[in-house]
């Protein structure tokens, strides 16, 4: 039985790893801001129940626990509403997507 | 009962005003809350001083908590004495606020400003009085903190720029001081002063003792303005409101000087202090230089607020040459020049806001005439300017006869003739301020000036006789500085 | 696993001194507050590595909370660059720093050992915070019983530096309560944000409460509290608006009990002295000595949290009412 | 395990603080910043894990209510005093 948990949790505690470090590699390689909020808040929350549900399997049930998975619905929760006020912001702000912008110019570069 | 308790009493007394005054909503009777407590700790501090004037040493333990546990207030002479300086100067500058203020603070303002001078207040008598290294550098805060605010109250808007500079350096200096408590701590593992006392000897060798002692030296350098430290100094004084300058300049300070005494006699010990670190080979130098830079350019002054200032770093200058000095003497002529130096510059910053509240400006230049048009003023600036001189029957002679003496009596008499040349300096620098008032015609376009109001002339006079009072019996300042050199030195003389 | 340890350690520390380089080197003050916030999280980190809790609660509460915000809100008055100065001399300052470094490398040198149980701060007075404040002062969490009850005096001196600043902010800025919004007179609706807000403010004020009144426990007590608290207004006057905030918690009333707090902290003393013990002596408030030094502390949190809570949303006012004025 | 986790957790942020430094928008910054907040909540709970000590979920707890009001006021900030060039902040 605590193999199985631990294992478990093994798994749980390497794939939240990978995610996050996914994440990070995007947020660092990506060439433009969009892309690079996108790698890092899509990897996030994932990385963030992993992590969390490994430790979760370890501790067994407790106050811990409790905050825990409070832990996890605040992430959860406010995580995607940083990112999608900070991409408003940016969007609003004039910070063009670069997508948008290629787009643009080569329904320039057709028209002349 | 009652007694037993004097010690917290008076900084807590003090330290629970200041919110008080902050609810109190109507800015007279704020005035009148915060003048009645500062009459009741000067009572407090006249009482501790009888207390402890036999060599009695008064202990108080917060939270019934023994020290080092706990935080210990402990009250000698040394620190009685202190006492009666700052709540002293505090009972004449809180009730001639009220008055002074009005022309120089906005209405809105006045009760922040009685909040603040409160704290300051409350935060001078508590690291004057604590026996906690660590509770001394809280205090040092609060009263910082509160002297930044007073300071950025004055009218002209360089006050802004004056109290960011002084919010910078004293930031740097209490970091010091903080730095130095923490390494003092790492290496004893106790915060209370009488017990760093007793476990530093064994230590004397320690490279980290020697970082801690150069920490706390320039942390409290850079409080009391020591050259070329000072930086901060003039321009702080300069453009603070008068009751502010009044006050801070006449303590602020002091408690400084106080703070290194304390900790380079009692926590460090005269021996590590002097015999091993020679500390004295710092701060003479220094002391010197800045007598001479700071008289010098005090002699150079528009505003007779800077010129002051400038000469208050002279006069600090004299209280580190008599500690430099490393005897007995000297260190009675630093302890009366904290004294008789809060008298003085009291009593001048007094006299200049009330010219500024009838005047409107203390450039020398606008001063012409008004010894005809305030005579009482004048007349109080002028016995303050010669007690700033050292002339005799004032209290300026007494420390600076102190002075001489013990430079007499270790040797040097280069610094006997600094001494003597220094004050000829300050007969120059106020000389112009008495000529311009007394011999000069007040220009004709100038509008017409009366005589200060009471409530302005009654606080300065009162600082100013004791100037003349102090100057001609001085056995009380020169007893309790004696007394509280000889505790300092304890019975190993060097 | 001290092999473990020590990397982490070394990690958080590269990253803590390369993020110092970085700040001092960038003229952005924006991406300075920013490395600051950063800053602040790295050493909440290396705090809860050298096991220093409740330091750690209140770096997370304070550095990367509130600090975070205030700073933001100074640009809003400042702009966002640092003027070019050519006059200001640079070689002083560096003298200066590395003088100071030095000192304080030469100091460590005879520095007992970090970690060494027979160090004279675990010595001396330590053994008895550890052994004697379970039957002394009767809590768990040492830290609240050394803060509160040991150097209760000391945590006084600090609430007051609190209200001092509050004093002086008010002097320099003040707050102006304004009917209508000039910049913004509409806001942009933003839908998400207010529900979100909506339903986090009480989450935050129901675990402001839990650390106050669990810092007996565990870590926290009444100065995070407080930061926390004012924390979910500050998130509210974010969201809505700034009158809505004010509506809410007059300006006024806040004042009044910034003091109020630090009366009551004051006043627990003053009690104890009419009751017969020193001043802030606890075990004179309660027949038994122990129950007393639960009022005792209960009282001077609540007393700690209420100031602290009260300035800090006062100080963001003055400086937000600022902030609109000159963008 | 709680080791790894550590390690690779720090990784992260290390990259995240080198995206903090280069910049070069604001709003990489604060990108950057929030996914530091992230992670040092995740630290914080790994580390407690580490070494025994789980009282410090308290302080993750903090920072996971903290870290949203923080980026909402960078937000707020920005939106209200744009900044100078949104290209670039250098």
């Amino acid at each position: 039985m605590n193999f199985i948990i631990d294992a478990l949790s093994w798994a749980c505690l390497m794939l939240g790893c990978f995610l996050g470090i996914s994440g990070a590699i995007g947020i660092f390689r990506f060439d433009e801001f969009y892309s690079r909020a996108h790698a890092a808040s899509v990897t996030d929350t994932l990385c963030v129940l992993f992590i969390i549900s490994g430790l979760v399997l370890q501790s067994g049930f407790n106050l811990v626990t409790v905050k825990m998975i409070f832990i996890v619905v605040l992430l959860w929760l406010t995580s995607p509403v940083a990112s999608h006020a900070l991409i408003r912001s940016a969007y609003q702000t004039g910070l063009k997507p670069k997508l948008a912008i290629t787009r643009k110019e080569s329904s320039k570069r057709t028209q002349s | 009962m009652i007694n037993e308790h004097l010690p917290a009493l008076q900084v807590v007394v003090p330290l629970l005003a200041a919110p008080i005054c902050f609810l109190i909503l109507n800015n007279r009777l704020s005035w009148l809350f915060a003048s009645l407590v500062s009459w009741l700790c000067f009572a407090m501090a006249i009482l501790l001083v009888m207390e402890v004037k036999d060599g009695a040493v008064l202990h108080y333990e917060f939270g019934g908590w023994a020290p080092p546990w706990g935080i210990e207030y402990s009250v000698d002479v040394l620190n009685a004495y202190v006492l009666l300086i700052v709540s002293g100067i505090a009972a004449v500058v809180f009730p001639y606020s009220w008055t002074s203020i009005q022309k120089e603070i906005p209405e809105s303002h006045h009760r922040i400003y009685f909040t603040a001078m409160m704290l300051c207040l409350a935060g001078l008598l508590g690291m004057t009085i604590t026996g906690d290294a660590f509770n001394l550098f809280v205090l040092l805060e609060i009263s910082s903190l509160s002297s930044y605010t007073l300071i950025s109250l004055g009218r002209d808007r360089r006050a802004l720029t004056a109290s960011f500079q002084y919010l910078i350096m004293g930031t740097i200096g209490a970091t010091f001081i903080l730095i130095g408590v923490g390494l003092l701590y790492a290496l004893t593992g106790t915060l209370n002063m009488a017990d760093l006392a007793s476990k530093i000897p064994a230590l004397e060798g320690s490279r980290t003792l020697q970082a801690a002692f150069a920490f706390l030296v320039v942390g409290f350098g850079l409080k009391l303005a020591m050259f070329p430290l000072h930086l901060w100094l003039p321009n702080a004084y300069a453009f603070a409101p008068s009751a502010v300058s009044a006050f801070i300049g006449s303590t602020a300070t002091k408690v400084a000087i106080y703070a290194l005494l304390r900790f380079l006699y009692t926590v460090f010990g005269a021996d590590f202090s002097f015999n091993f670190m020679q500390v004295q080979w710092l701060l003479m130098p220094l002391a010197v230089a800045s007598i001479l830079f700071a008289s010098m350019v005090a002699m150079f002054q528009d505003g007779i607020k800077r010129l002051l200032a400038y000469s208050s770093v002279a006069q600090i200058g004299y209280m580190l040459l008599g500690i430099s000095l490393v005897n007995i003497t000297g260190l009675t002529g630093t302890l009366l020049h904290l004294f008789n130096h809060a008298l003085m510059k009291g009593g001048l910053f007094l006299t200049l806001g009330a010219i500024a509240y009838r005047v409107g400006d203390t450039r020398v230049k606008s001063i012409a005439g008004l010894g005809q048009a305030m005579p009482f003023t004048m007349g109080a600036f002028v016995v303050g300017a010669l007690s700033l001189i050292g002339v005799p029957l004032t209290v300026g002679f007494i420390s600076k006869w102190y002075l001489i003496l013990a430079t007499l009596e270790k040797g040097y008499w280069p610094l006997t003739v600094l001494i003597i040349i220094s004050s000829l300096m300050a007969v120059v620098y106020t000389w112009r301020i008495i000529e311009t008032a007394y011999f000069q015609e007040r220009p004709a376009n100038a509008p017409e000036v009366k005589e200060a109001p009471l409530s302005l002339l009654i606080p300065a006079w009162t600082l100013i006789a004791a100037n003349l009072y102090f100057g001609i019996n001085s056995r009380l300042s020169t007893d309790l500085a004696t007394g509280a050199a000889k505790m300092l030195f304890g019975g190993s003389l060097l | 696993m001290s092999a473990i340890n020590l990397l982490i350690d070394i990690v958080l520390l590269t990253m803590l001194v390369f993020t110092t380089i970085a700040i001092v080197r960038s003229r952005s003050l924006f991406a300075i507050v920013m490395l600051s916030g950063i800053y602040s999280l790295l050493s909440a980190n290396i705090f809860v590595v050298l096991d220093a809790v409740d330091v750690a609660f209140t770096e997370a509460a304070v550095g990367a909370g509130i600090s975070t915000v205030l700073m933001l809100a100074t640009i809003g008055i400042t702009g966002y660059e640092q003027k070019k100065r050519r006059s200001i001399s640079r070689i002083t300052p560096l003298i200066v720093v590395f003088i100071t470094g030095a000192v304080l490398v030469y100091g460590t040198l005879d520095m007992p050992a970090f970690t060494n149980p027979s160090n004279p701060v675990h010595e001396h007075v330590a053994p008895r915070f550890i052994e004697q404040s379970p039957t002394e002062v009767g809590i768990p969490n040492m830290v609240t019983s050394v803060l509160a009850s040991y150097r209760g005096y000391d945590t006084m001196g600090e609430v007051i530096v609190v209200f001092a600043a509050l004093i002086g902010v008010l002097s320099l800025l003040g707050i102006r309560e304004k009917k209508t919004d000039p910049v913004y007179t509409e806001p942009p609706p933003r839908p998400i944000l207010q529900v979100m807000a909506k339903f986090m403010i009480p989450f935050i004020i129901l675990f402001a409460l839990y650390v106050q009144f669990h810092g007996d426990f565990g870590p926290g007590g009444g100065f995070q509290a407080g930061v926390i608290f004012s924390v979910a207004i500050i998130l509210y006057t974010l969201t809505f608006s700034q009158q809505d905030a004010m509506d809410l918690v007059p300006p006024w009333v806040l004042k009044r009990l910034a003091a109020l707090g630090v009366l009551i902290y004051g006043g627990t003393g003053v009690v104890s002295l009419l009751k017969g013990g020193n001043f802030l002596d606890y075990n004179v408030l309660a027949h038994d000595p122990i129950h007393g030094q639960h009022y005792g502390i209960l009282i001077i949190e609540f007393g700690v949290g209420l100031t602290v809570a009260c300035v800090m949303i006062l100080i963001f006012f003055a400086f937000i009412s600022r902030g609109d004025k000159n963008p | 395990m709680f080791a790894v986790t550590c390690l690779a957790i720090l990784i992260v942020m290390g990259i995240a603080l080198a995206r903090a430094f280069i910049g070069p928008t604001v709003y990489d910054r604060i990108l950057a910043v929030n996914m530091f907040g992230t992670k040092t909540v995740l630290f914080i709970a790994v580390y407690g894990f580490l070494t025994e000590r789980p009282e410090f979920m308290d302080i993750a707890l903090v920072y996971a209510l903290i870290n949203f009001v923080g980026v909402i006021a960078v937000l707020k900030f920005v939106e209200r005093f744009p900044p100078p060039s949104a290209q670039s902040d250098e």
